[in-house]
């Protein structure tokens, strides 16, 4: 097997909380996450909000350090790099920012916006180049070179977020970390900007870890997908068959909830969730004893209050943090 | 009684000032009406205007945006209010929910007293009381440990919390129509599933309106009884929601649902609308769809197709749509 | 919190250690000898001699610097040179004249610009923004002594209903001393309240462009709940930062105002010992203003915390 | 009845209050003849008169003194006054570490002595005739042995006047002393309060409120004009010893030259700089010498206002395109003034003068006085009848004629007064011939008081503020 | 698009009214300024005493001062001497403070302790004892005064610049440009100070007013300009006394340093509203 582009290394990261004068309080983002990222692949990662995947991305992309645990990307530890190293690496891994309106300086024209990042590569480019450049990378999310002299308060949320994802790839980086990239987008732009990320990791071999909360969009180019619950994986594996025969009580609630075009209506009514399982606190201690999710957990039993389950491979490629995955396995989907 | 209905916008058009003095019409010519406990759908391109519709509706234009036309609340012309009058409405008659969750937060204050604000405000409770609502509305829209989160701020939430903050300001006051601007975009599934069902609870118990606006076409459908599509500020089609998704008759409408996202097995790539949304500044002559359109005909750019309604509770912008009418 | 405490208290005991030297050091550079001063141009060099012993002047340098920063530490000042008195006496009494002025003059300012600079930012371009604007700008372009001086002329020489300058001392009652500073802090604040306006107004307008201000009317709060709850909170930290450069200004630059009303204040005093070369006073008087600005700058710094969370957070 | 209580304006605030220790005039203002009285004094005409010493013999070589000292008379804390504490005051000053600005005074004295409590005797070294005009200075007065130490900030002297207290930048006040010696003296006050106010427009202000009765050295002739329609206050203008200056430094080149030197003087028209730095309100000089100072001659017209000549005087002097130099002002309001009036005056004759405005005192002590590295400079003589610093040396001017210095020695060896005031006439004659400095004009003593208050100094032979005649008229 | 922009600029300036106004004012006080250096209507240092204190009209468009000098001529003069100086020493001020200030923000930790620090100490001395300082050290005339001038606006415009930077540190488009691979210097050029601009501007246009007078109170200390050369401080530091008598000597100079001050602030104003993009659409 070849060496992954990304090998992520039991990372954990702690925001200390608590306010100026309220008592300290540790909030643990990140839990021990491992997990692996193939060169060329679009890998999914899923989750509720506050699960830890903008916190996942902000640590790939060095703009945040983990408490503990380490990054391998492209064969290198991403925090021994030295500034200059981390500088020169920064053009293979480029983000795109959940927050289209925060993420975009509003004294800045778009044009130079997107070329922001074009400042890493080693051959500068000439300015018409670099007009060149940022002009095609516009016109491949959709937006036209008109647009290219405004200012982003002057856009739409969608149009905005097309813009962030220009000044992605306009490096053609390895890596493009997509944080709810296509949240705001509307379907024929995110249709288009989707066709864009297939395209790019297959012609130009682009991997992408996606981030989004939507399963249609994982599920609709995602290779494999990671499932996150509470700063950890629960379950991984290839897209398809994860969701459609989930190893993870998790991840059937996901694609449970997931509305559809086809669904009309309220939805046949679901034992809710019992009010202990709201009330627990994000804010969590150590990995402590038992499942994080066994107040949700309609298969739960002794074991997992007991026992925390980690990360197993249950089929081959399958990977699930489950007690029960069998149990799944045997149930009708 | 045959009541005024509880929202009605006529004839409404927003145009945007622009810097040299000029004018960029935006929507055009918008009119619906939304009864008690209504839910109303609006789908669109992006940059179609609904937001500025919603604002409209809330009397919360940008400086630069000129507005004409009607707006009428439960017979009440919204427009015609100053700024006390339409104090009196916000929150209380009509509350919001804003698309970003990121700024629509005030930094500066504990995500409680934001929403309690609006309570100590209209309702006349003390702040104590006001605060302890907060926490069961924060509750309300699940989010964990809330009387602990309520003395946060904004900014130690994930995007999600925040957002579901921002409906809990707007439920508050239960107000009469709800204005949903995206609400759940930048929420996960099980928490979307959540927030949908405590806007559904609102509108089935409390007999709340509510007008939501997203894109994602399986939130409509999971949440409206009717939909309008919008396209460049215009009504392109309008209908029950089963009507419009299942048998769509504009082909915007059809291009929006091929688009939605669904894994080919083939690995080909899914399908789009083919070109870009065109500027407001050059939108092309007749239909405003038609350079995009796959079934374009010349009449198509001959003039603006008119508003049409081929079946009762249903209307239609597509001169194909008229041709192919049975008589 | 405590280990926050002290690490603040850490750097600011080495802060005042580096101005002590600093300061100590300029007055060395200073061109002129304080014993030539005192004894005019008759002196004979002998005479100078033995002044200058008496002051302690012949000693090394360093000897006289451990001796000074040595009395500080133990609350003594030293005996002012030229005064013949001890130098805490002395300030202590100019601060019960400048401190009271200083406030004055502050909660007037403010009291002046808060409002006008909001009502300037919210009716934007209209003709309240207008004329607040040029009467900010009139405040900053008239320089503070001619106001002092035309109040004096009103209030003092005309109508006679305010003293034309001096102070009784606190001890003559609470109400002449106030009375004798109401003219000094208008004559202060008035420039200090353009200032703070302009830095008002372009900071509220900034903010009530932010996306929250519309969340906040969309609760139904009308324009001015909204633009005070919402809009000024977010938009006091400049605000903030002006009003901690004034509040050390006015404590020792305010030379021309004391002039014109005859006050004792420390800023008079500080340019009495400049000129006389009072280096014990100087010395100690500068180190008042360089407590004074870094406690000031303390309480800005921890007003940020306050009034914006998002600093409270230590970055990257 | 008339007001007894009197507030008093003075522009600087003494810094201390010991006159024997400190050089301000501002404190001899305050204290001298208030608090502090001297075995002799001197009087508003500026004559020698007795005073702790009710009279003396000079012996015929005029090297022995016998002062025949008052009786009965205490200090304020009850110290007696008599020849021991004379001695003392004597000694302090002119002792080793003696600190007094004016130990020169002193230097003639060899010994002291004290037969009886109330005789003392001063033995001289050689023959001074200054010497008992010196005794009347603020510099030389009497101080008790017990308080002397503490009199910069507790002053405690003779005087008809008792120190009260001091408010630091602010005021000093004082009480009639009702145990004055002098039964002779009838006080019209009883509480006097100097308010030290430094701005013009300010003292100006205080005045015409009412809340300063009198500023005696009132700081800007420009505002007299504005005193004058009203009638509550008086304005008076007298003499003082103030003479303006713009002294050269005799050693540097072209100023060595003499011939520079009077062609600069011709440039000068005096009339002008008074009109222009001082309203008008001064009188010219024509060299280091008042018109109150005896022995005066008019000297004005040795080099009168003549350009043409001072051109040709240049040109002859080897500086036909004229020069340039630079003049170190001190910032009191005089100085810049002139300077700026001397400045168009040089221009005429093609001298170039830069204007270097310099600190005084700390900065024009050091550069101009001590350092004597300057080529002009502008500045106010306060002391009566120093014509004896261009005999000093070194003095900032760096004038050296010996046929100067002979008569100012034997002035000092005459004892004949008419014989004394004809040798100051050479004197003035000699400086205003060879101009080691620009001679322009007497300051005057702008007094303004309120209109019905009698007895203040109308001249200032002495820079003073002496309260023992004053009174409020009914 | 460029082309139709470019067509706009005459239209866009019509509604924009603090820039026309205050840099029409400005240009006006430029356009003196460098009139005076090669024309006055009298030499403005040339003394007739025997015309002294003449009002406006009477003698020269604004009369006389205590000297006979053209009051109008050296207004001019001042022009350029007050201008040179205050703009010199703001942007000196400005431009150094400004530097501290964003570093301050960019870096914190140790060198924000160490700089902001320093900054107290400089802002602790009184102004007129550091003008004195470096009047001592290099002399007096226009370097100094200007120096003296920035001395004292540095720590003003670090501390405004430190709060206001360290605001937009905050914001998440910094994260995108770090992101990006930009340095802590590249980010502080490229979005820090645009995102701060308006604050220095207002700063800028304040400070301005206040170094003229400052000028006025060194030159009195005999720290400013060499006299004859007039300056509007000087000019109104003169005049104090013959408020009474003569005031168009105070209020000329005391109309041109209101004007300047309200003409920057206008063209502050206008500058501001300009590079603020959000402003375009209003009006
Ligand atoms: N600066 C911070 N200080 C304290 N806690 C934080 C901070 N940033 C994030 N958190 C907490 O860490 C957890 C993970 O946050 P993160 O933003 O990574 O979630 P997310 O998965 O991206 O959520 P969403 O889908 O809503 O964006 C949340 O509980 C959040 O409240
Ligand atoms: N302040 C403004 N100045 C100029 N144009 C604006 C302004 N605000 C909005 N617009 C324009 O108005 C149009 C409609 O904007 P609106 O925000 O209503 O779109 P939307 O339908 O809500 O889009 P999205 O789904 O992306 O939120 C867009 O083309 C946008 O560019
Ligand atoms: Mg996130
Ligand atoms: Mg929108």
């Amino acid at each position: 097997m070849k060496t992954p582009l990304i090998d992520i290394r039991r990372l954990t990261r702690d925001y200390a909380g608590g306010g100026l004068f309220a008592r300290p309080s540790l909030t643990r983002a990140l839990d021990d996450l491992t997990m692996t990222v193939e060169a060329g692949t679009i890998h999914g990662i899923v989750g509720e909000s506050g699960c830890g995947k903008s916190t996942l991305a902000r640590i790939l992309m060095a703009l945040d350090r983990p408490t503990s645990g380490d990054v391998i990307l492209d064969g290198a530890s991403l925090f021994d790099l030295s500034p200059k190293e981390l500088m020169r690496k920064r053009r293979d891994f480029q983000m795109v920012f959940q927050d289209p309106f925060g993420s975009l300086d509003p004294r800045q024209r778009v044009a130079r916006i997107v070329a922001e990042p074009l400042h890493v590569l080693d051959e500068k480019p000439s300015r018409a180049a670099k007009r060149e450049r940022v002009m095609a990378m516009l016109e491949a999310v959709g937006l036209n070179a008109a647009q290219a002299e405004r200012y982003p308060h002057e856009f739409s949320g969608g149009q905005r977020q097309r813009i962030a994802i220009a000044r992605a790839l306009i490096t053609e980086p390895k890596l493009v970390v997509a944080d709810e990239a296509v949240s705001a987008l509307d379907l024929s732009v995110q249709a288009q900007v989707l066709n864009l990320i297939t395209r790019l990791k297959r012609e130009r071999g682009v991997t992408f870890l996606f981030i989004t909360h939507n399963l249609a969009v994982v599920d609709a180019v995602a290779d494999q997908v990671g499932v996150m619950y509470r700063g950890r994986l629960v379950e991984s594996g290839p897209a398809r068959a994860v969701f459609e025969r989930p190893l993870h009580p998790y991840t059937r609630v996901l694609a449970d909830a997931e509305p559809s075009v086809t669904k009309f209506g309220r939805p046949p009514a679901r034992p809710a969730p019992p009010a202990a399982a709201l009330a627990a606190p994000l804010t969590h201690g150590p990995p402590g004893q038992g499942c994080a999710f066994l107040p949700r957990c309609p298969l739960a039993g002794p074991r997992c209050a007991a026992e925390a389950p980690v990360l197993r491979q249950v089929l081959p490629g399958r990977q699930t943090a489950c007690h029960h995955a069998e149990q799944m396995l045997c149930a009708p989907a | 009684m045959s009541a005024a209905p509880l929202l009605s916008v006529e004839n409404l058009d927003i145009a945007m000032r622009l810097p040299d003095g000029g004018r960029l019409p935006i929507v055009k010519d918008l009119s619906l009406t939304l009864q008690a406990g209504d839910t109303l759908g609006i789908v669109g391109e992006s940059g179609s205007g609904k937001s500025l519709l919603s604002l409209a509706v809330m009397g919360l234009l940008p400086p630069a945006a000129i507005a004409s036309g009607r707006i009428l609340l439960e017979g009440r012309d919204l427009m015609a209010l100053d700024d006390d009058g339409m104090s009196q409405v916000r929150g209380r008659r009509i509350g919001m929910i804003f698309q970003e969750p990121m700024t629509a937060l005030n930094p500066a204050m504990t995500v409680g007293d934001q929403i309690a604000e609006g309570l100590v405000r209209h309702e006349k409770l003390s702040w104590k009381a006001a605060r302890e609502a907060a926490v069961d509305l924060l509750d309300r829209v699940r989010i964990p440990d809330p009387r602990a989160r309520a003395r946060a701020y904004p900014h130690q939430m994930s995007g999600g919390q925040r957002q579901r903050v921002g409906i809990a300001i707007a439920v508050a006051m239960r107000p009469a129509l709800m204005i949903a601007d995206e609400p759940t975009t930048a929420l996960d599934v099980t928490v979307q599933a959540e927030v949908l069902e405590i806007l559904d609870d609102l509108c089935a118990r409390e007999g709340m309106a509510l007008m939501l606006i997203s894109h994602d076409l399986g939130v409509i459908a999971r949440m409206c009884a009717r939909t309008l599509v919008l396209y460049a500020g215009r009504r392109m089609e309008e209908g029950d929601t089963r009507g419009v998704l299942t048998e769509p008759m504009n082909p915007y409408t059809r291009g929006l649902l091929r688009a939605v996202p669904r894994r080919r097995v083939d690995g080909a790539p899914l399908d789009t609308i083919p070109g870009t949304v065109p500027g407001f500044a050059r939108l092309p002559e007749g239909c405003v769809f038609s350079d995009r359109c796959g079934d374009v005909v010349a009449a198509c750019r001959a003039g603006e197709p008119a508003w049409t309604q081929p079946r009762p509770n249903r209307g239609v912008r597509c001169i194909r749509a008229q041709q192919e009418m049975p008589a | 919190m405590t280990a926050l405490l002290l690490r603040r208290s850490a750097s600011l005991f080495l802060t005042l250690l580096a101005v002590s030297g600093l300061i100590f050091l300029v007055m060395q550079v200073l061109p002129g000898d304080p014993a030539a001063i005192m004894l005019g141009t008759s002196a004979s060099p002998e005479t100078l001699a033995a002044l200058r012993h008496e002051l302690g002047l012949d000693q090394p340098m360093l000897v006289r610097y451990l001796a000074w920063i040595g009395g500080l530490a133990t609350g003594d000042l030293g005996t002012s040179t030229t005064y013949g008195v001890p130098v805490s006496g002395l300030i202590g009494e100019r601060l019960a004249v400048t401190l009271p002025l200083a406030l004055m003059a502050i909660g007037l300012s403010i009291a002046i610009a808060l409002p006008l600079g909001v009502l300037s930012a919210a009716r934007r371009n209209g003709p309240a923004d207008y004329i607040a604007g040029f009467i900010s700008q009139l405040f900053i372009a008239v320089p503070g002594f001619w106001v002092g001086l035309l109040l004096a002329l009103v209030f003092a020489v005309k109508l006679g209903v305010m003293p034309s300058g001096g102070f009784p001392g606190w001890q003559a009652g609470f109400w002449p001393a106030l009375q004798a500073l109401v003219l000094p802090a208008i004559a202060l604040a008035l420039p200090q309240a353009g200032v703070l306006t302009r830095v008002t107004r372009s900071s509220v307008a900034e903010v009530l462009g932010e996306d929250f201000v519309r969340t906040a009317r969309a609760k139904g709060l009308p324009k001015r709940a909204a633009l005070w709850r919402h809009a000024v909170r977010n938009a006091l930290v400049p605000v903030v930062t002006i009003l901690g450069l004034q509040f050390t200004f006015l404590i020792a630059g305010a030379v021309l105002v004391e002039n014109v009303f005859n006050l004792p204040g420390l800023g008079r005093l500080a340019y009495q010992a400049l000129t006389q070369r009072d280096l014990v006073v100087m010395q100690d008087v500068v180190m008042l203003f360089a407590g004074l600005v870094i406690l000031m700058n303390f309480l800005v710094d921890m007003s940020y915390l306050l009034l914006d969370p998002r600093l409270r957070e230590a970055r990257r | 009845a008339p007001k007894t209580n009197l507030v008093l304006g003075m522009n600087p605030e003494p810094q201390g209050l010991d006159p024997t220790i400190a050089a301000p005039v501002a404190i001899g203002q305050v204290t001298w003849q208030n608090v502090f009285e001297g075995l002799v004094a001197i009087d508003r005409t500026g004559k020698v008169v007795p005073q702790l010493a009710k009279s003396w013999d000079i012996s015929a070589d005029g090297l022995t003194y016998t002062f025949h000292l008052q009786e009965g008379v205490t200090f304020h804390d009850g110290e007696p006054f008599d020849s021991a504490a004379a001695k003392f005051s004597l000694d302090r000053a002119r002792g080793k570490g003696s600190v007094n600005p004016q130990k020169r005074f002193f230097a003639a004295i060899d010994t002291i002595e004290t037969p009886d409590a109330s005789t003392l005797v001063l033995k001289l070294k050689t023959r001074n005739s200054s010497l008992l005009s010196w005794l009347g200075w603020p510099a030389s007065v009497m101080l008790g042995p017990k308080s002397a130490a503490d009199a910069k900030t507790k002053p405690i002297g003779t005087g008809p006047f008792k120190f009260v207290s001091w408010a630091k930048g602010d005021r000093v006040e004082l009480a009639a002393n009702p145990g004055y010696w002098n039964k002779a003296v009838k006080l019209g006050l009883d509480k006097v309060t100097f308010r030290f106010i430094g701005d013009p427009q300010a003292q100006a202000a205080a005045l015409k409120s009412g809340d300063v009765d009198a500023f005696p050295e009132f700081a800007a002739p420009e505002l007299m004009e504005s005193f004058k329609g009203d009638e509550k206050l008086a304005t008076v203008i007298g003499n003082t010893e103030l003479k303006v200056v713009a002294g050269m430094n005799n050693a540097r080149k072209p100023f060595s030259d003499k011939r520079v030197r009077q062609a600069l003087m011709m440039a000068v028209d005096r009339t002008t700089v008074i009109e222009g730095a001082w309203s008008g309100l001064g009188q010219a000089i024509g060299s280091h010498y008042t018109p109150n100072d005896r022995g005066y001659i008019d000297t004005t017209g040795v080099h009168p206002y003549d350009p043409a000549k001072a051109k040709a005087l240049l040109t002859e002097a080897g500086y036909p395109d004229g020069f340039s130099f630079t003049i170190k002002t001190p910032q009191m309001p005089y100085a810049p003034r002139s300077a700026e009036i001397l400045q168009a005056m040089f221009a005429e004759i093609g001298v170039t003068m830069t204007i270097e405005p310099t600190e005084f005192p700390a900065k024009w002590v050091q550069d101009v006085f001590k350092g004597t590295d300057y080529d002009m400079t502008i500045v106010a003589h306060a002391e009566p009848m120093d014509l004896d610093i261009y005999a000093r040396d070194p003095y900032y001017f760096n004038y050296k004629n010996p046929a100067f210095n002979d008569v100012l020695a034997k002035i000092e060896q005459t004892t004949d007064t008419a014989e004394q005031d004809k040798l100051y006439g050479e004197a003035q004659t000699i400086l205003a011939e060879d101009v080691p400095a620009l001679y322009l004009f007497v300051l005057p003593k702008l007094g303004v008081w309120n209109a019905k208050l009698r007895g203040l100094w109308e001249n200032e032979p002495i820079p003073s503020n002496v309260l023992t005649e004053v009174h409020w008229e009914e | 698009m460029p082309a139709a922009r470019r067509k706009s600029t005459g239209l866009r300036l019509a509604t924009r009214p603090n820039l026309v106004i205050g840099g029409a004012l400005v240009a006006f006080l430029l356009g003196i300024a460098l009139v005076s250096l090669v024309w006055t209507p009298l030499p403005p240092t040339k003394m007739q005493i025997a015309l002294k204190l003449k009002a406006p009209l009477e003698k020269g468009l604004f009369g006389t001062d205590h000297l006979g000098r053209d009051v109008a001529s050296m207004l001019m003069a001042g022009a350029w001497n007050s201008l040179s100086i205050a703009v010199s020493a703001v942007a000196l001020g400005a431009a150094v403070g400004t530097a501290l200030g964003v570093t301050v923000a960019a870096r914190r930790g140790l060198f924000e302790a160490v700089a902001m620090r320093a900054n107290d100490v400089i802002f602790a001395f009184p102004p007129i004892l550091s003008a004195m300082m470096l009047g001592a050290l290099m002399g007096t005339g226009r370097g100094t005064a200007i120096i003296a001038i920035a001395t004292f606006m540095v720590p003003v415009f670090a501390r405004v610049t430190a709060g206001a930077a360290a605001q937009v540190w905050a914001r998440d488009f910094i994260l995108a440009a770090r992101g990006a691979g930009k340095g802590v210097t590249r980010i502080t050029i490229e979005h820090v100070l645009p995102n701060i601009a308006n604050q220095i501007i207002v700063q800028v246009a304040i400070q301005l007013g206040l170094a003229i007078l400052t000028e006025a109170g060194l030159s009195f200390l005999g720290l400013g300009m060499a006299p004859p050369a007039p300056t509007w401080g000087r000019m109104l530091a003169d005049s104090q006394t013959y408020l009474g008598t003569a005031p168009w000597l105070a209020l000329m100079p005391g109309l041109a340093i209101a004007l300047t001050v309200f003409g920057f602030n206008m063209l502050g104003d206008g500058l501001r509203d300009l590079l603020d993009p959000r402003e375009k659409g209003r009006t």
